[in-house]
């Protein structure tokens, strides 16, 4: 890892995210802001499924604790508390991965995906319930973030704010996945019986892939709430589930810039198509094929996603190869 | 019969076989020999069209194959016995028996299960039995004779000692040598027990790290130092002894004798 | 160093390893051998805890390993290496040399995170030793290479490598030079020679390869049939014929008398 | 007693909707099986076969039987395009990749369909109305006594072929064992693109045939079937095919009988028991009720 290098690509990063919302229309700003949340998802899940290998097809559930432990907190006590309920969220959903670890331990890639699935809908289910007794059908009104009594531009803020979350914790995952944490993770992946010989403990390393994981996601589902203004429970569905797990796929898994390609581009093609195709009965249409289609064709002229593909391609550029990956 | 020329293999970016070239002429066993991982199994494969060569041609009877499908050239006549054994574990032996005949178009297969079972009466026995539940002498019989249903004229056979008591391992040579003495089949056998090998092979072959080092009859290689040194171990008694007395036993059988697997699965390669 | 006792290990009715017992002193190379099947993975599996046994005890370094995880025993300083390569195909060389060192990384979760200095220190300070005994290997160019596109010998190499990273007191090698060029055998006789040589590591090897077993090892273990049928120093085991006899079978026995 | 004839009729529900998840698992365990490829689109290439039953039944007035012959031929086409031109092309990726091209399909059925046959739920108009006899309290409907002779019959009919004819044993190789099954000169692409026609074909019949229960179609209304095809086929073990039968007909009755309960939120958390029950089978026996168990190796 040149280090040089990878600043110059951190400060890149920065600067394009730093200009964008200047420069580009409001709607687009709130676009942006929820596809940064779903970076953060993705990046989430890609960590627990692409270098652990742990299949989930629940993560909507993380969404949804995320987004209603700091929908509740906020709209109780407050946009001040946004500052104490964002990471809260992020813990408490954290928490509520190790839930899931348990028959992690046990199951196979298969039988772990239905144990998921369930925990994506129990979720669901047990969150509608709540909002029976909170009299919240319509979902809950989320208060922007506020300083003390002064509350602050909601889409600019939230930008801002889900910006630099994403940069903080791409950096976190970043460190992670250089680190023995991530080693661990893929050798339990590819090899359980050698990392177990090599005094890796399965129980432990898969308890940590699924807390980080739930902890991405929660902090995901609490930007989400406060970007869009409603904590909903209905909003993340095993659709969402699958889309997230889609977009670490197309992108490439186990790679962080890939879960940030896949997520930015689901997440952005609805609305670009929108500007292309007016009619709204061709336009369910045309999004379905395309969407479909895209991944049918990514997977067999990119099996190893977006990334996976630059990366392969690049070794007949040296030099852009250098830049994509650092090495 | 079969040729091969030049042939070129790679898996990915490593080379697995370079520069091969072969002959088998009809009615010999030809064996092809060389330690784990030299590219024995590469080779066969290859043969049976399973994995495609970079470069070089091979011919069967005069016709191309190395673009030919797999079931093209089964039913040309080239089958193989794999290593490993490789049979449809949860499958009845008589159903893996059925499979060796997929692609036989008269339907009467009854007359070649009877030539199996004069060789491995043991599988009579077993014949409503899970193939997965074989001892691992009975599953090799097995897969020899799923093999034999498919009436090959060439036949490949990958390492059929591996795992397999000494004496099982004789008596499928055996077996072997009388296909080849009685039937007229031509052999293919790779393995890496050279002393067993040179005992019934008309002429060897021997591949190093993916490529063909030497070739000869047995009694040349035999007699050849660095062949002494690297194959056949002479510098240790045991596994010396051990295959020359093997070898010097397999003689063409007078009556087709049983022969039944008293061996056990071996549980040190699952 | 090792003491095993009366272990034995039954799958359903087939006895893999039965009532075998066997000791290896510290700073011993032995070598376990006997035909296919005859249960020398199983004893390996057994003693690094991959298998329960149905009976016996294991005792290693004053520890009875039984009361340890698969995970745990290399903090006792017992490692293995794997018949068909355990190492990580997708990671380079240097991650898999890495995670030999696993239990010696001690940062926690939020210095990893925060790549604390800590944590940056302990990944240089173990990438160095890394880099050292590649580099004494002869492999120091393959650091970042992945470990798939090596060849086999070489992965064969890397693993042993690997293992010796975890600083170990005993190490089980299975199969360290099966399917090796001649070329590579004796390049892993010549390693393993040199890393025993101070007689502070015992080995406890499986193979094959008998001139490569006889040659290396103080004491030789034959196994048939779960059972142990001989053990001596390497020359004892050539003559001896109840060897010769698991090697041949009864048959081929009975030809020979 | 009053209620333990409810709780009798609700299991007798049950073992009808029981039969068709057992169906639908029926199709994703064996296309599973031969090919590793767990298919997320089955839910939609059985909605794209129901509807043109549909379209059969209501524009070119077919009579029933007709009609489910139709879906049945369009969904075993469906399958072998699906297995040619977005499977096969894709075999170099991660199985796990491949679960992400299923959806692909998906969306891109659902598109088309949606296109075609519009977003409304249209109704499904049925022949079997009314009670074929009843016993005390008990009724058995026509339907449920269809349901349960189309599924036995099916499923007998394909396990009778898969044991006696020489492509179902080539279908059974094939997925043990697909290098032998070559070198036996089988050709292992043509039995995955058959494995995917009739897995399709299947899923159409159960599609078809529930329908009518879910008082009508529309693009969506085959996504919970397949869901708790998927879970009886996991809890029956994933690779066994009389176990996708046994777990479809379990999670059937069981989810029937948590609607007999007459709690509220029991009936509310329905889905979420029936999880939570799976979840807790599966932890003790974590290769569910009837697959293979792993060997634990090197």
């Amino acid at each position: 890892m040149n280090l040089a290098r990878e600043r110059t690509r951190w400060l890149i990063g920065i600067s394009i995210l730093g200009v964008l919302p200047f420069v580009l229309p409001g709607y687009w700003t709130y676009q942006l802001s929820l596809a940064g949340a779903s970076v953060l998802a993705a990046l989430g899940l890609n960590l627990l499924t692409g270098y652990a290998g742990q299949i989930s097809l629940g993560h909507a559930g993380f969404l949804a604790i995320g987004s209603y432990v700091a929908g509740l907190l906020t709209s109780s006590f407050g946009g001040s508390w946004f500052w104490i309920a964002l990471p809260l969220a992020g813990v408490i959903t954290g928490l509520t991965g190790l839930v899931l670890f348990i028959p992690a331990l046990r199951l196979g890639t298969i039988y772990l995906a239905i144990a998921t699935l369930g925990f994506g809908a129990a979720v669901t289910q047990v969150l509608l319930k709540l909002s029976e007794v909170t009299h919240t059908y319509e979902g809950i009104k989320v208060p922007g973030p506020a300083i003390g009594e002064i509350s602050l531009n909601r889409d600019l803020t939230m930008y801002f704010i889900t910006a630099g979350v994403v940069l903080a914790l791409l950096w976190i995952a970043r460190n992670v996945v250089h680190a023995k944490l991530g080693r661990a993770f893929i050798a339990i992946r590819d090899k359980e019986i050698a990392a177990e010989a090599m005094g890796i403990s399965l129980p432990q390393t898969k308890a940590y892939a699924f807390l980080i994981s739930a902890f991405y996601t929660g902090i995901a589902g609490a930007l989400h709430a406060h970007i869009v203004g409603i904590a909903q429970a209905e909003v993340f569905n095993l659709g969402t589930s699958i889309q997230l797990f889609s977009m670490i796929v197309l992108g490439g898994l186990a790679s962080l810039p890939g879960s940030i390609l896949g997520a930015l581009f689901l997440s952005l093609l609805p609305e670009l198509l929108k500007l292309l195709v007016a009619s709204q009965q061709y336009y369910n249409v045309i999004y379905g094929v395309l969407y479909g289609g895209l991944l049918v064709l990514v997977i067999i002229f990119m099996p190893y996603g977006i990334w996976g593909y630059l990366v392969r391609t690049s070794f007949k550029f040296p030099k852009a190869r250098k830049f994509l990956t650092g090495a | 019969m079969l040729r091969l020329e030049d042939v070129d293999i790679s898996y990915g970016p490593i080379p697995a076989l370079k520069e091969i070239s072969l002959a088998i002429p009809q009615g010999q066993v030809v064996a092809l020999l060389g330690p784990n991982g030299a590219g024995k199994t590469t080779l066969l494969r290859t043969i049976s069209g399973i994995l495609r060569p970079q470069k070089g041609t091979i011919s069967f009877e005069g016709r191309r194959i190395e673009r030919a499908r797999t079931d093209k050239i089964v039913s040309a006549g080239i089958v193989q016995v794999p290593e490993g054994r490789q049979l449809f574990a949860d499958l009845s032996v008589l159903e893996n028996l059925r499979m060796g005949g997929f692609l036989r178009k008269d339907c009467d297969l009854q007359k070649d299960f009877d030539q199996v079972f004069s060789y491995f009466p043991v599988l009579r026995d077993r014949l409503s039995q899970a193939a997965g539940t074989l001892s691992g002498g009975e599953m090799q019989m097995l897969a020899i004779g799923r093999a034999l249903v498919a009436r090959p004229r060439l036949l490949l056979l990958d390492e059929p000692s591996l795992g397999l008591a000494p004496v099982i391992v004789q008596k499928l040579f055996t077996v072997i040598k009388d296909l080849n003495q009685r039937q007229g089949l031509t052999v293919l056998l790779a393995e890496q027990n050279a002393h067993l090998s040179l005992g019934i092979s008309h002429y060897a072959y021997v591949l190093e790290t993916g490529k063909l080092a030497l070739s000869g009859t047995p009694g040349e290689l035999r007699r050849n130092e660095a062949v002494q040194q690297l194959y056949l171990g002479t510098k240790t008694v045991v596994s010396h002894n051990k295959d020359r007395q093997i070898a010097a036993s397999i003689r063409p059988l007078a009556n087709v004798e049983e022969v039944r697997g008293e061996d056990r699965s071996d549980e040190d390669t699952h | 160093m090792l003491k095993v006792n009366q272990l034995s290990k039954h799958f359903g009715g087939l006895k893999a390893v039965n009532d075998v017992s066997f000791e290896v002193r510290a700073g011993e190379i032995v070598g376990l051998i006997g035909p296919n099947g005859a249960g020398k993975t199983t004893v390996f599996n057994l003693i690094s805890r991959f298998l329960a046994p149905t009976s016996g005890q294991i005792e290693f370094d004053g520890h009875h390993l039984f009361k340890y995880r698969a995970s745990q025993v290399v903090h006792l300083g017992l490692v293995r290496t794997f018949q068909n390569i355990g190492l990580f195909p997708y990671m380079s060389v240097l991650d898999n040399l890495l995670l030999g060192q696993h239990r010696d990384f001690h940062a926690g979760i939020f210095s990893i995170a925060l790549n604390l200095p800590k944590a940056r220190r302990e990944e240089a300070l173990r990438t160095d030793e890394a880099l050292k005994l590649l580099g004494s290997l002869g492999l120091a160019t393959l650091q970042s290479s992945l470990v798939s596109s090596l060849p086999y010998g070489t992965q064969k190499l890397i693993e042993i490598a690997r293992a010796l990273m975890a600083k170990p007191k005993m190490l089980l090698l299975d199969e360290p030079v099966a399917g090796m060029t001649s070329f590579e055998k004796e390049r892993i006789r010549k390693l393993i020679q040199k890393i025993s040589a101070d007689g502070q590591l015992s080995i406890l090897l499986i193979d094959h390869d008998m001139s490569f077993v006889m040659e290396l090892c103080d004491r030789v273990i034959v196994l048939s049939f779960g059972q142990i049928i001989a053990e001596g120093a390497p020359e004892e085991i050539q003559k001896n014929p109840a060897v010769i006899e698991a090697y041949l079978g009864e048959e081929a026995a009975v030809v020979e008398t | 007693m009053e209620n333990l004839w409810l709780y009798l009729q609700f299991a007798i529900n049950g073992i009808a909707n029981g039969c068709l998840y057992a169906l639908m698992a029926l199709g994703m365990v064996l296309i599973f099986k031969t090919t590793d490829v767990v298919n997320f689109a089955q839910a939609d290439m059985t909605m794209l076969s129901t509807f043109v039953a549909y379209t059969a039944l209501t524009s070119w007035k077919w009579p029933f039987a007709g009609a489910l012959v139709a879906a049945i031929i369009a969904a075993f086409i469906v399958g072998l395009i699906v297995e040619r031109f977005a499977l096969r092309p894709a075999q170099n990726a991660p199985v796990i990749s491949l679960l992400i091209t299923t959806l692909g399909v998906a969306l891109i059925i659902n598109a088309v369909a949606g296109g075609i046959w519009g977003y409304q739920t249209l109704p499904f108009e049925y022949p079997l109305k009314g009670r074929l006899f009843s016993i005390g309290n008990l009724s058995f409907t026509k339907h449920n006594a269809l349901t349960v002779v189309v599924a036995l019959v099916l499923s007998l009919g394909f396990f009778a072929f898969l044991k006696f004819t020489k492509i179902g044993i080539a279908m059974r190789a094939t997925a043990q064992n697909k290098l032998a099954a070559r070198l036996m000169g089988i050709n292992v692409d043509r039995i995955s693109m058959l494995c995917w026609g009739i897995g399709a074909a299947i899923g159409a019949v159960a599609g078809v045939i529930i329908t009518p229960t879910i008082t009508g179609i529309n693009l969506n209304v085959m996504v919970s079937v397949m869901l708790k095809g998927f879970a009886a086929a996991v809890l029956g073990g994933f690779t066994s095919l009389p176990g996708a039968l046994v777990g479809g007909l379990l999670i059937g009755v069981i989810e029937n009988l948590f609607i007999a309960i007459p709690v509220d939120w029991v009936g509310q958390f329905r889905e979420t028991f029936v999880f939570a029950l799976i979840i807790l089978i599966l932890t003790v026996r974590p290769h569910g009720l009837l697959g293979e168990t792993a060997h634990r190796g090197t």
